[in-house]
């Protein structure tokens, strides 16, 4: 990867935020700093009325004072007006309430399937990773499932996932090297992040790579980076670049 | 009501090997980690652990051999400390047996549990090989319409472990902050052993607007249990043990 | 009926009592000042260690003030240590937990079949009753479903109900005149409490009354009177007898 | 978020003829009267109420020639006032149709709603002329064992009505007391309507341990509504006004 100006955490978690839609109900869950101060960005820049849906339960926690080691903590719990826990957020989800879910992975494919459980053989791993938590029952069930993965390489995203955690309503994917956009049922890169290139995706990508047309990613206006230093002053959106 | 209070050792000495085993909190947040310390030092086999999403817990119950199967939708340290490497091992090895759940699907199984039906229908797991590779995972048809649904089948477990910040001689037990699945796993298991930080008078909660959400006729066991989620955190009282973290994973500085 | 020496609401809230062992888990609903006497004297005399179970939530409250106009309010939940709603001990009894759920209803046969939904066709009711709440879940779950009913004449215990609302682990039915238990599928009486007869409760009910011995119902002792008194100091017990 | 104060009229506009309609509460403890009266003026035709148990706000709209069908498992007065009598002689009459549920039922069928999942399996109903009269009860047979279960429909009003004790300006909303299935009313519903003894500031919740059980998300109307619940009692707030429930049941004394 090329030096770049902008620091990937801080354009990934950007690029993400700019992907809520203002009233939208926006869940993430655990180990997931860059969608939380996505959320959090998001709510203090264009979409004021979006609703935080989290792990802990505390519904659109105001100005939580973020933690290293969680994103399912009583930080968003106790800054929050009314109690919907994760058990409801997955209800809302399933009954077709919920906008944006921020799901991870490990492999993905163009066709937009999500691997999170294992490399090799489901019963004998090579790898047994973490799991798709919520993955197999909001990415069918969101209206938009977005993934974050701050790996973009070869491995990652792949000809064919070992596994398929989950597959459905994935709309867009973030990588540090650019936003690929799901089309017609197939990714797409839809813009390559300052500092890069599609030579470079391309290189980083197992499938072949396909755009509409070469676009570079808006990078961070100094308003966002504002907002991100007073958000994430411990800059815990590049947590997982360490 | 009868009195439970008792040792750590003695509540946990009531958890048979093989037994299917449900634990409170979430990831680092509210594990019941002084219970997991005391059913390692007991030698327990073959625990069979429940819990939507694990961390430091279920990684020290794989490490020191105690556990058969894993049923849960995400078993990792979040993203300050990186993977659960002991389990992971464990289930690479095959000495481990991890039943990889959505984390709603071991909700759904609580729930169907709790409300003494075999199965919950589950909108979701449209495309995934969880439904295909999963006995666990089954076809219902909706009686009304025709529709088929996934169906997960029921968790009952033979007793679930959590720690909490109040509880009373009954085993009243209150959760302040995040609630995550406790009280549905006390109401889905045969009986619940409670840990807890501080054991308050017998007319405490009566006196108070927040009453305890696991009622002391569901609890077997209370622990007076101080700092007994550590070194993982607990709500109100205290943060993570970073360095305790770190010297379990093995780690004098930063995994990769 | 004659005139009997002992008050039959006092009467019935002591043999209903008598029903409950220590350590049962018990459960009562709306409309339910006897039982919940009952099970508020059961637990200051011989089953001290019974959980007492209600609508509110309130789980095993500690000397309840109670109200005229409801057996499910607040007075329920604001002694109580622990919350256990309606639906939560709906779910205990379907999966087994739930010792005695005391219930009600309009007719009954020799076959303990309940009704307390109409009076002729349900579509086209002669009578609209309140409904059988929980009756036609709790009777088949609930180890013993205890009956309450303060009305003991021929269309109240019937050849056949009209409507069969619920039918299953009817273990008892307590009325003015007596107690019957359920034998080998059919209700027989168990005892006729004091100040009445058995040829009184043939007369009185629609099936053909059988019993093993005839035995007159223990009166209330001077203990179960006295906490009565103080349980209940405003009659409520007789509420349905106004 | 949106601010959502109005005035009783403006909430209640909102609520179409024939709509699904949820009402909070049970029996004469923390009814919406006050929303129940503005119907009743407004003229709604044909509602079709949802409730575990009922008792005047549904005898109430009964009375007023509103109602079409009533899903609940108990419409009474407690046993202090007696029958639903409007309610009842509606259903004599062929007005209003009652579709009779187990209370239970009502909840399972809120719980499927709520789970996005079309039916809900039951335990329970095993006899019960209930299953057979009613083509909202089904069979469903467990895909593990085989087993033949009752199964009930989901039921999701298109609004629900609820009172509580306070609620801010966006819709988050706190009940003290008993909360009956009101949290799960809002759930399972498309969206609620909030009355509400007091409107407090913006950031009280966020201040307080006790949190809002209703998020303003799913809340499409705050109405401010002292005494909203009268003559039927609010808990921590007033009792029942007992002799106007009287003279609505056009009671000078008391009913045999």
């Amino acid at each position: 990867m090329r030096e770049s100006e902008v620091r990937p955490g801080d354009m990934m978690a950007v690029e993400l935020a700019r992907l809520i839609h203002n009233g939208d109900r926006v869940f993430h869950g655990v180990s997931s700093h860059l969608p939380m101060i996505a959320v959090l960005l998001a709510k203090h820049t264009h979409a004021p009325d979006a609703v935080h849906l989290n792990i802990p339960g505390g519904a659109d926690p105001e100005n939580p004072t973020l933690r290293s080691w969680t994103s399912a903590g009583d930080e968003l719990w106790e800054p929050a007006a009314a109690a919907f826990p994760l058990m409801d957020v997955f209800d809302l989800s399933m009954r077709g309430g919920l906008d944006v879910a921020f799901l991870s992975g490990v492999q993905f494919d163009q066709a937009g399937r999500v691997n999170a459980s294992v490399i090799g053989d489901y019963r004998k791993p090579k790898v047994r990773l973490p799991g798709g938590a919520g993955s197999a029952v909001l990415i069918p069930t969101a209206k938009r499932a977005v993934i974050w993965r701050t790996k973009h390489d070869r491995r990652t995203f792949t000809e064919r996932v070992d596994f398929t955690t989950a597959q459905g309503h994935v709309s867009d994917i973030i990588t540090p090297l650019c936003h690929f956009a799901m089309r017609e049922g197939r990714l797409i890169v839809q813009s390559v992040h300052p500092g890069h290139t599609l030579a470079e995706v391309a290189e980083n990508t197992g499938f072949p790579v396909q755009y509409y047309e070469e676009r570079e990613t808006a990078p961070p206006t100094e308003e966002e980076t504002a907002w991100l230093r007073r958000i994430d002053p411990r800059d815990l959106r590049s947590i997982e670049f360490a | 009501m009868e009195r439970k209070l008792c040792s750590l050792e003695e509540a946990l000495a009531s958890v048979g090997d093989g037994a299917l085993t449900g634990l409170g909190g979430n990831t680092l947040n509210r594990a019941p980690m002084a219970a997991v310390r005391e059913m390692i030092r007991q030698g327990k086999r073959k625990l069979r652990l429940v819990k939507t999403a694990g961390g430091m817990d279920i990684d020290l119950l794989c490490q020191a051999g105690c556990v058969s199967t894993v049923d849960a939708g995400f078993i990792s340290y979040e993203s300050e400390f990186g993977l659960a490497q002991f389990y992971r091992k464990a289930v690479q090895q095959g000495e481990v047996i991890a039943h990889e759940h959505a984390c709603y699907t071991v909700i759904s199984a609580l729930r169907a549990a709790s409300y003494g039906i075999p199965f919950m229908p589950v909108r979701g797991l449209q495309i995934s090989d969880l439904r295909k590779v999963n006995d666990y995972f089954a076809d219902v048809k909706d009686p009304f319409t025709g529709e088929v649904l996934a169906a997960v089948k029921a968790i009952a477990p033979d007793v679930s472990v959590i720690h909490v910040q109040e509880a009373d001689a009954f085993g009243n037990a209150r959760i302040e902050g995040p609630v995550y699945e406790d009280a549905l796993l006390a109401r889905a298991s045969k009986r619940t052993i409670v840990t807890a930080e501080r054991i308050v008078g017998d007319g405490y909660f009566a006196a108070r607007r927040e009453k305890a959400q696991i009622p002391g006729f569901l609890v077997s066991h209370v622990v007076h249990c101080p700092r007994g989620a550590a070194p993982c955190a607990c709500a109100e009282e205290y943060g993570i043990d970073e360095a305790a973290i770190r010297a379990a994973r093995g780690e004098g500085g930063r995994q990769p």
